[in-house]
């Protein structure tokens, strides 16, 4: 299969969905230069600094019939838009009865391992989670980000695509052709018996590492990557605890009411799932703090390979002991 | 100033009237408890939304504010479906999911009205990106209050637009008032119209409660944003006659004096004497009957909404998503 | 005691610390009269509607000295300054290596039941308390909230008071005299030895209705109000569910990355605690949708002291049938 | 035209040339991988900082962008703390916390880099309230670009600063491109400073690159703020000579005579030349001592940053919240 990176994945994407359907068009504060070059000027916007008006624009457009692509770059920029976000796009068809659809993706990135410090790192996804109206992805690969976006581009609700800096330059098989793949639906990046890892976005691979590192120990850790958080393929998660009786959740969010809570919840309020527990849910995120600068200071604040496996090990030494 | 013909000064006469008594109507019921939640009332500023509304087409949008029901009824909504929508029912616009300040009417170009202040004003210039990508000649319109313009999007909505050449216009209501809050502490200029040369764009302030006036101004912002020259600032100077919100007991500070002053400045009763004093373009029995009619739609809406269902209590968890 | 409203505890508080500190002042895009009355337009400033602005505002006063105190009305209307609160005050004593503290106080009222439809009606505090740097104050009674308040304006960092729009008009005793609690403590509004209800704010009440409901039937329910969701009080929590082994965590907003499942997940990744729940966790939150207009709708969207009886009695029966 | 004594202007020249210097080390150790993040140069717009800020006096405040390193020198900061901080060091400014785009003193009253365009405009705007509130007379000064000038907070900021006669100038430094984005496809209207009428204050534009002609619009338009008569739009045309960022591969598109001729217009350059022909104030041999002294002070200032040590990871920790 194609090898491309997680980042010419994402313009794929972008640019066959513009192909196929000319009521897309693009806005961002810089016109990247292959849809630019493809689309022209008036299909693909460089828009004044200003993420507030740009996310209305795009509400407003969508709800009259065009279906925009907003690259917000940095989700630390999107959070100018909040308001365009949380209470236009996420509530608008909803409170208005259902009357049209408002089609629309927005993309950004996020993570940190970046050295840009706390405006610039930051991994918000679950913020958006709680706003009830907002699909959400958080694909780990080059082929998951292509096939996540374009049927994101297809849908005809607000959907907003977290993209990992972090893997930008990661390199990776793609299916050829129209590659799309449901929302919801939650990939077993590796099958595994003692232990569940649910890990987003980099930490998936974080977490295969550490699941060769458990392997060579005896330990078989099955790697879920949910690739979207909203809908959020609960079933698929639930089944691995099920089976394996232990959950770590991987998160390069702080834990606090993140993803990872909403993992940790959703499997111990399920009672059959919850019967198979046979160990307390761990969370390894990164700590509750901004992210500092200093490489030391940030490499200390995130999780990796290393605090996943020490996690799963203690988890088992501990579920073992009891 | 293009002169509209008798029969659009007495359509325009018949909207207005039709937007104060439905408000009227609006109030009552809100007190009386068989609509929820919050009314904002558009009494007394019914020329600004109908003479802009005049100068458009079906097909061009507009936005609206909390204060939405003025631009609802300009725009051509249906009383039914409005009145049903403020009384909670499953026939209303927006299947009782959204109340005053959530009304839209998508079919004819009103994209709704909207709870956050100046919220609204970039959703309608993504539809005047729409109109521009389409190339069709449509326009759109953003109204919104004295309050709105000293927020953000405003600003953001404004400069983009006329970078871009949109075919917008931007309709400030100045009632002078945001709340409680006189626009005179809130501005260090009294014109937010005034703001247009910054951004290259006209800037042009009507007295508001003259639908004649607005709507002359509205045509010609409207022939300029059609010939692609892009937005105008349309700042028309006008004032509600009741308090900020239907809720009893809203403190109102403002002069009895002043209220007294903009009551004379009437935009219905000045539409009426400038028909009357036309020879035969408005005798006061079809002024009359133009009214009692009105009056019978307005009550044949109540009834509407209430011999419509409330929705199931199931069907909140629906349009969450389209599928 | 003296019996005041929720309403009356917040003014009460506010000017009580205005009195106290002369560095205090009051922005808001309204002038509240008593605070006008008392300190006059210059410390009580009515300002333009521009939230974002007037957070900002906020933080560049706290930096040079100040004690600002921001009443933002509805939550609703803070999304449009989420940048300043997300990237400047959360971040801002932290990235700059602590030089200067920013003491700051920001009001807003959450919840629903209003008929103000889905704008208006919103309870997001979970978003906030993703962000490391806030603390949040979601009170439940007038003492809570006069006492956590006055605390807050003393307090050296950004601080969110999250108050409950349907406790405006609730009345209850207040303590004379300078009344402070800390941030960080829980209260045990009922004690109770068969299930924890932790609940916020208005559910507390609901919980507690519930309480006497259920001991009618012989269930002991202890109610536990965190009052705080940041510092959050997870030994009291804890400790409460180490005795009953049954948690129901009730939530005006949706269980979706709420502060709803924080708990969840707080309860169950400590070993001890985990290790002493005998049924799942159970959250009984608001439906995960925009909130409607119409009283039926609305209502059915929001729990109550009905659903929260009903979940403790299905845990209840589960456990036992379990 | 108020002329700065020939100390004052030595002064200037020294801190603009202790810009450059420091921002040339700076390239330089970002590219060697000991600074890290990312760093934005402020070559050539030197004039800009340093005309304002000498205007200014200690116990006044400004606000920086995420171009910050010659706002800092030009309010005065400690370049061993500066360079300690780009070296992630636990002597730098924020404990090696907040690198490049958040250094801040709040000592000498700069409020700090920021990362958000337009974010720092509200912030130092409370600054300027607080200095009202004290009523001694500080000002507070918001430096931001072209590109931060059609932000939201940029708006909302000036209006109520002009609303309340807050001691402020908003300071915008248009170097003409926001990214790769020129102003001109951003704005309607080439001059930011125009926007001021709106809001019924002054506007100014000068002439960036020039020293003494940001120098002398600064000093009056302090002047005015500190007699309490509020706020000015002080526009600086001027041009920054190198990519948006020191970044490997940073696209740049401007062309390349554009970027020449503006090398022209060297503020630096500039003053030399002034001063040089104004007979005695300034030798070559004095404009050569200066500059190696300047060289020494940054060379002295990689040397504290090298030796002093990286903070501890559990550092991380502290600061989150102040006790
Ligand atoms: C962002 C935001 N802040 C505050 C409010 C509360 N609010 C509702 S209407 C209003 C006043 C609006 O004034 P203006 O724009 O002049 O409109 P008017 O009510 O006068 O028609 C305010 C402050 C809001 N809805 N949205
Ligand atoms: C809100 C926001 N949007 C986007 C960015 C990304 N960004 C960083 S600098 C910059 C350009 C700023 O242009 P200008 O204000 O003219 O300053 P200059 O870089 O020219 O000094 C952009 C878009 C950001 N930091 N913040
Ligand atoms: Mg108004
Ligand atoms: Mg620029």
């Amino acid at each position: 299969m194609r090898e491309i990176t997680y980042e010419q994945a994402g313009t794929e994407a972008i640019l066959e969905e513009m192909r196929r359907d000319p009521r897309t068009f693009h806005l961002a504060t810089d016109a990247p230069p292959p849809l630019l070059a493809e689309f022209g000027p008036q299909r693909v916007r460089a828009t004044p600094i200003a993420e507030s008006a740009l996310t209305g624009i795009a509400v407003g457009a969508a709800g009259s019939g065009f279906r925009p692509i907003v690259n917000w770059s940095q989700v630390t920029f999107a959070f100018v838009a909040m308001d365009q976000i949380v209470n236009q796009a996420a509530k608008i068809h909803y409170m208005f009865g259902g009357q049209v659809t408002f089609p629309m993706v927005f993309r950004a990135q996020v993570g940190g391992g970046t050295r840009r410090a706390a405006q610039h790192s930051q991994s918000p996804y679950s913020m958006f989670m709680n706003v009830a109206g907002l699909k959400i992805l958080l694909p780990s690969t080059p082929a998951d980000l292509k096939g996540l976006l374009k049927t994101a581009v297809r849908d005809d609700n607000p959907v907003i695509s977290f993209e990992s800096g972090r893997l930008g330059g990661l390199v990776g098989p793609v299916p050829d052709g129209d590659h799309t793949i449901p929302l919801g639906k939650a990939d077993v990046k590796r099958a595994g018996t003692d232990v569940t890892i649910v890990a987003f976005a980099w930490l998936v691979h974080e977490a295969l590492a550490a699941a060769e590192a458990l392997a060579a120990e005896g330990i078989s850790a099955e790697v879920v990557d949910p690739r979207t958080l909203v809908p959020f393929d609960v079933d698929a998660v639930r089944a691995s605890v099920r089976k394996t009786g232990h959950l770590l959740v991987a998160d390069e969010a702080g834990p606090t009411a993140g993803a990872s809570a909403e993992v940790a919840a959703l499997v111990t309020e399920d009672p059959e799932t919850f019967a198979a527990l046979r160990a307390p849910v761990r969370r390894v995120c990164a700590l509750q703090v901004p992210i500092p600068y200093s490489p030391g200071l940030e490499d200390h604040v995130f999780p990796d390979r290393r605090k996943i496996a020490d996690g799963v090990r203690a988890m088992l030494s501990g579920a073992r002991a009891a | 100033m293009s002169t509209p013909s008798p029969e659009l000064q007495r359509e325009m006469l018949r909207q207005m009237q039709t937007i104060r008594r439905f408000e009227e109507r609006a109030s009552d019921d809100f007190r009386a408890g068989d609509i929820y939640g919050v009314v904002h009332s558009y009494i007394g500023e019914e020329a600004v939304a109908v003479g802009v509304c005049a100068a458009l087409e079906r097909r061009d949008q507009i936005i609206s504010t909390h204060r939405g029901h003025g631009h609802c009824i300009a725009k051509g909504a249906d009383l039914n479906r409005m009145m049903a929508e403020l009384y909670g029912r499953a026939t209303g616009y927006c299947k009782g999911k959204g109340g005053s300040m959530h009304i839209a009417d998508f079919e004819i170009g009103m994209l709704g009205a909207n709870g956050i202040v100046a919220g609204g004003i970039p959703i309608v210039t993504g539809a005047g990106l729409a109109a521009q990508l389409e190339g069709e000649g449509r326009v759109a319109v953003a109204f919104f209050g004295d309050g709105a313009s000293n927020a953000g999007p405003f600003h953001e909505s404004v400069n983009i637009a006329a970078a871009w050449k949109l075919p917008m216009i931007y309709v400030c209501e100045n009632n002078l008032y945001a709340v409680q809050t006189p626009a005179a502490k809130s501005l260090a200029q009294p014109d937010v119209a005034s703001r247009a040369a910054g951004y290259g764009i006209p800037g042009v302030v009507v007295d508001g409660n003259d639908v004649l006036a607005v709507h002359a101004a509205a045509t010609a912002a409207v022939a300029r944003a059609r010939a692609g020259d892009g937005p105008t600032i349309l700042e028309c100077k006008t004032y509600r006659w009741r308090a900020h919100t239907e809720r009893p007991n809203q403190p109102d500070s403002r002069p009895a004096d002043e209220i007294a002053a903009w009551k004379q400045k009437d935009p219905i009763g000045r539409l009426v004497a400038h028909l009357q004093a036309q020879q035969g373009q408005l005798t006061e029995d079809e002024w009359q009957a133009m009214d009692a009619a009105i009056l019978a739609a307005i009550e044949d809406s109540v009834a509407f909404a209430k011999a419509s269902p409330f929705p199931t209590p199931e069907s909140a968890l629906e349009d969450v998503f389209a599928d």
